[in-house]
């Protein structure tokens, strides 16, 4: 094992998946020849064929349509949405068809796809390229949402993903395409609907996933100065939630922060917050808080920071946490 | 500098008949034939008008059946007979149909049982067939979405070397939504096994034609995406049966993709719930009449001596004796279990799914109790 | 004034906007001759002309990227979707434009335009012709989102949709078309952004809107046989949401339940939870609980019943409130 | 009955010439010219001329710029100054333009200053320039969806009796959308003043035209929406001058939108993010810059004795003064406040904004403390 980055570690999933399974195909704008903009699929047509790997014409709607025919037909495609706010043409395709064929034909039919979307923002992009969209698949019944926090997890969840009978949206935190790690192909990963401890601690819970998972971890360590000793939790699975697993770290914790980088407002956090809030109520010693991006159309490059939770957020709000129980701060 | 056109197909080759083709006119005699299409055997139209005198029963008797309130919704399909039975007819049984919620001739004459093909429009689930079994997709609502489904599964069938095609129903007003032009160019770029047949019934519920497109003809836009196209009679269930079965040949054996345009009317409003007098004179409608495409393959077929008196009674039997069934069928209510709601939603219930499951058996037994 | 239906409502704004603004247009697919498959726009076309009223395309794309232009060049587009899975299509044009555009242009462009989508279900209509689609709408920075719950606020929201000079999603419950009420074209209403409190109430907040706020009032009346004075809030608009208004009645209550059709998970009302939890946190007496639809795609007619949220099941949640303080049965 | 193709346009009319129209050859000399277009004067000539000199040299500095990290990223047009100069020359200030990432050189022929068009592009802002006052949408990354914007936006000029047209500028790939086909068929059924025009420079990022689209040439489509079409060489200036000036004047005169292709070439790689030897071999770039469109310009108006040497000096010169200048503006960074995020996000910000804003307010002045 030597460390890879994550835009690898998807890579060798791919690699393995087409290797293990012939009905697998990789196809999307730009995946063939070139690799990928990210150069997720490097090599693949190289390596496997045009039959295996191939381009398309550009067409979010026709990629996904497309591929919902050619799982009747027996295939697992794998498809590929250049970026986030790209998949948007797609969304009657996803919404419509792919979350609900196996529905809508009591399990005559099923869709094993998965539908890449490199998303969120953090590298520069410009307008279009940085949208977090978690929640209009995450709120869509019929799909699964997977989201990796580290290379390992790259690998495992999106091995998963392939062999899923359910479709996966899966989505890939484009900040951390270069985060490298040592990364084990056995396959030895939690289950792709749980959620994992990252780090322990004994006095708040971060809930955090994706994007946003190692600036929760360096949180964590940040906030041993404060003398706080914080538990993060990965979600890795955003549909469905794996409620048992955070449920218990917050009530063990008694104090919980959701963080992301999607606009709070209706946001995948609030779903966490309300599910917490039920399930632990009498142990919470503060309201669940969110730490999310503002409610506002992603900026410019030069302005990306002020739209992201940054360290500094996110203690600002532990500090929140009424740790002398002082009434929360309204509105804040 | 590489010229464009370089080896790129003749753009003639691509373009429809400048005028529908049609192999017999509205009074039942020859018309001249345009094209070089093969008029099909005698018994393949036999049947043809056989199916079609069976389909519009069933469609008058589901119109019916929906008035009496058994049906939730039902969009007939009185007036393009010759295009459904002429696209079941054309395909095998490995092939794949595509239909829409206008279609239910097409699935009567594929052979699907009535009472599956009105679980839709009655309101008991979104699917009544097991579409796998018999080879046709779900009657789609989001107009020509199922287009794209159809070209990807063409491609599938093909990749795995079987020599089945797709056949893809599709409306005039779907033809101007985004998936339309994308299942065409995805076709024509894989050189996918697939017919697309457009029903131009003339309206997209109130809006007509004119309003929907500034086209020649529909037909016209097959060869934006290297598509062969045709337009055909649609009410002359020869020309649509010989065309369609010359498009489905023409895929099987890797001739690739083709558009279809059929010219036929819909004689009654969109759906039971549609008022068609607010947006279309009883002239327009009589001037159809007159194209009636059952009784001109009657006469046709009867200028052949191949259909005789004792043959239409028989048929109108067989009709009669199959609207009854379809009455019983709906008269029964089926037993559905609410419970059933959290299946098929994943492959496997996630933990809220059964959380929820468990609260709503809770809420039976309470109401039971 | 005499009883009209809500659809009869919507049409007297849409010809009030058409009298009093000749840069309003009415477009869609059957909105002219027709007159709508609801009625919304019947007669506008015979009335004010071709031009002021007219059918397009079918294409959902197609007419809000037209409306998008029009209102560039000095239109206000009320444009019609014609059930909420339709405006699916339209999903990059409203996502990437038409939420985007003032902000893009620093306010040098604005698109006073109005996107109408009748939602919900709950009249016996088949698959895509029932999504509660609002969370779409309300988690995406730049758009208004405006349902009204009565056919009086069906006129005064929309005379408000329609002045706004910010692009509004405009979404019209359709199992409330037919309910009749009197109404008073003298636009005295509540600011388009407000929430009301249809009925006063000391022990418990439901918080409703739209397609569930009939429900809601006759839970209200239902739960005073178990000795509960129910207070109604009903929403009105969605984006942005009234805290002030709904805090209020719940820091007052100390209990609250929020309702929807929509399917719970990551929907509308986790957001009114989580902002409820922030902010009333030590007035509650129980954690803010939801009613929703199931997490499932909607289901076929005869078995809708047991997707929308009924008054059992809000009783059944009120009563979960801990009033004898016990803890949340978990999970529940 | 009626005939399907009763009172619409005759087909033929709709179709582009089989082959581009060309006014020069490759080599500068006249070619045999197709159709019947006029010839722009030649004092057209010499600006267009100049302002190719003048694209080419901010497009040269801007990747230059890049490669020092002052953008955020590139998208060079080397190569496509036939047509996006032609573009800019062919409207008035009246008219709209709707431009692409890609369409830089557009933006200053446009005479939108160099700070103003790399402003999306050095992440500064999502659009330099004020849209209403130039009369140019923003720069449109969402491929296509601004196809409908433009023919929106040209049905409302014509709504109010404005005589101005808009221009939307496509890229090959962006043809596959199903924006395009809404568009163009929304442009046909109201007969709206746009020009369309496809720059189809061969590839989308890495995909070649043949995986694009099987149609005999990108210009096929318009006849699909009763869309006039034409195809032209778009690496020669004279052409596209002559046909764009043609559509525009078409549609301005209620003639109604019109679709134009223009064969040509994107000499660099789609972005400076991006590695063209990965997809193209040196020889097809090669084979294109024979077809360079600036030379075949110089050569065309040198043969007409329309420009000399110290004409090309004093172009040359300008341009060099240009390029100083758009280094000189890049190299100021400007001043961008964090709480002007929350303005223009609505007409007035929200109470929700207003606490976000007060929030990053008092982030702001911690971290000045
Ligand atoms: C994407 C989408 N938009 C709108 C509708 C609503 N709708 C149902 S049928 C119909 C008209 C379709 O007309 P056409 O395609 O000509 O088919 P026909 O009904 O005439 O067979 C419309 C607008 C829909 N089902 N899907
Ligand atoms: C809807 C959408 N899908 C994908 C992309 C990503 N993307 C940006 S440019 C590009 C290629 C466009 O090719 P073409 O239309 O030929 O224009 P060109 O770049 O060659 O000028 C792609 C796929 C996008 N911007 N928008
Ligand atoms: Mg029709
Ligand atoms: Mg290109």
């Amino acid at each position: 094992m030597s460390p890879i980055t994550m835009a690898r570690a998807l890579n060798a999933a791919l690699r393995d998946a087409l290797k293990d399974d012939e009905k697998v195909l990789v196809f999307g704008e730009d995946v063939g020849t070139l690799g990928g903009v990210f150069r997720v699929t490097d090599g693949l047509t190289a390596d496997f064929g045009e039959d295996r790997c191939f381009d398309t014409p550009l067409a979010e709607s026709g990629i996904v349509g497309f591929a919902v025919g050619m799982a009747m037909g027996g295939f697992r495609p794998v498809v590929e949405m250049q970026f986030d706010a790209f998949a948007y043409p797609a969304f009657e395709q996803i919404t419509s068809h792919v979350a609900k064929l196996r529905n809508r034909t009591r399990g005559a039919l099923s869709l094993p796809m998965v539908i890449r979307v490199p998303y969120a923002g953090g590298i520069g992009g410009v307008e279009h390229h940085c949208d977090s969209s978690e929640i209009y698949y995450t709120h869509t019944p019929g799909l699964r949402v997977l989201t990796p926090g580290t290379a390992q997890d790259a690998y495992d969840l999106l091995r998963d993903a392939i062999d899923s009978p359910d479709p996966v949206v899966f989505l890939e935190p484009k900040n951390r395409y270069w985060s490298t790690e040592d990364v084990s192909f056995a396959r030895k990963g939690a289950p792709a609907d749980r959620a994992v401890i990252r780090r322990p601690g004994r006095d708040v819970t971060l809930v955090a996933y994706g994007p946003m998972l190692g600036t929760a971890l360096e949180t964590a360590e940040a906030a041993t100065a404060e003398g706080w000793d914080v538990e993060v939790v990965d979600l890795r699975s955003l549909a469905p939630f794996d409620e048992e697993t955070v449920a218990e770290s917050v009530c063990r914790t008694g104090r919980a922060v959701v963080v992301h980088e999607a606009a709070g407002f209706g946001g995948y956090g609030a779903e966490v917050v309300a599910r917490l809030t039920e399930r632990c109520f009498h142990h919470l010693h503060a309201p669940v808080l969110r730490v999310t991006g503002l409610d506002i159309p992603y900026p410019p490059p030069k302005l990306e920071q002020y739209q992201r939770p940054d360290v500094d957020r996110i203690l600002d709000t532990i500090a929140r946490l009424q740790w002398q129980d002082q009434p929360v701060v309204s509105g804040a | 500098m590489t010229t464009p056109n370089s080896g790129r197909v003749d753009p003639a080759a691509l373009l429809p008949s400048a005028t529908p083709i049609r192999f017999v006119a509205e009074d039942g005699t020859p018309a001249e034939q345009s094209g070089d299409y093969a008029e099909p055997a005698l018994e393949t139209l036999r049947e043809a008008y056989r199916l079609m005198v069976l389909g519009r029963r069933f469609d008058a008797q589901a119109t019916a059946l929906t008035k009496q309130g058994r049906l939730a919704v039902y969009p007939s399909s009185t007036g393009q007979e010759a295009c459904q039975i002429a696209a079941a007819l054309a395909l095998n049984p490995a092939d794949w149909l595509f239909p829409t919620y206008r279609d239910s001739m097409a699935l009567i004459a594929r052979g699907i049982a009535p009472g599956e093909v009105l679980t839709l429009l009655r309101g008991d689930g979104h699917c009544g067939y097991q579409p796998d079994q018999v080879r046709t997709a779900p009657q789609c609502t989001p107009l020509a979405t199922q287009a794209l489904h159809a070209t990807g599964l063409a491609h599938a069938l093909h990749r795995r070397g079987e020599h089945a095609v797709t056949l893809a129903l599709i409306g005039d007003g779907a033809t101007s939504e985004g998936d339309f032009h994308e299942a065409l160019n995805f076709a024509g770029v894989f050189g996918a096994p697939v017919v697309f047949l457009v029903q131009n019934n003339g309206y997209a519920i109130s809006v007509p034609l004119d309003k929907q497109t500034a086209a020649p003809s529909l037909a016209y836009k097959g060869i934006g995406y290297g598509v062969r196209a045709e337009q055909v009679d649609g009410n002359d269930a020869v020309a649509m049966l010989s065309v369609l079965s010359a498009a489905v040949e023409r895929a099987r054996t890797d001739g690739g993709p083709m558009l279809i345009e059929a010219h036929t009317y819909r004689m009654d409003a969109h759906t039971n719930a549609d008022d068609a007098t607010r947006y279309r004179d009883a002239a327009e409608v009589e001037r159809w009449r007159a194209a009636d495409p059952m009784r001109r393959l009657e006469t046709h077929l009867r200028n052949r001596n191949a259909l005789s008196d004792k043959d239409i009674e028989s048929f109108a039997d067989e009709a009669e004796e199959f609207a009854a069934t379809v009455r019983g069928v709906m008269n029964t209510e089926p037993q559905l279990d609410p419970l059933t709601l959290f299946d098929h939603v994943y492959a496997e219930p996630t933990r809220d799914l059964l959380t929820q499951r468990a609260r709503l058996a809770a809420e039976l037994d309470a109401v039971e109790a």
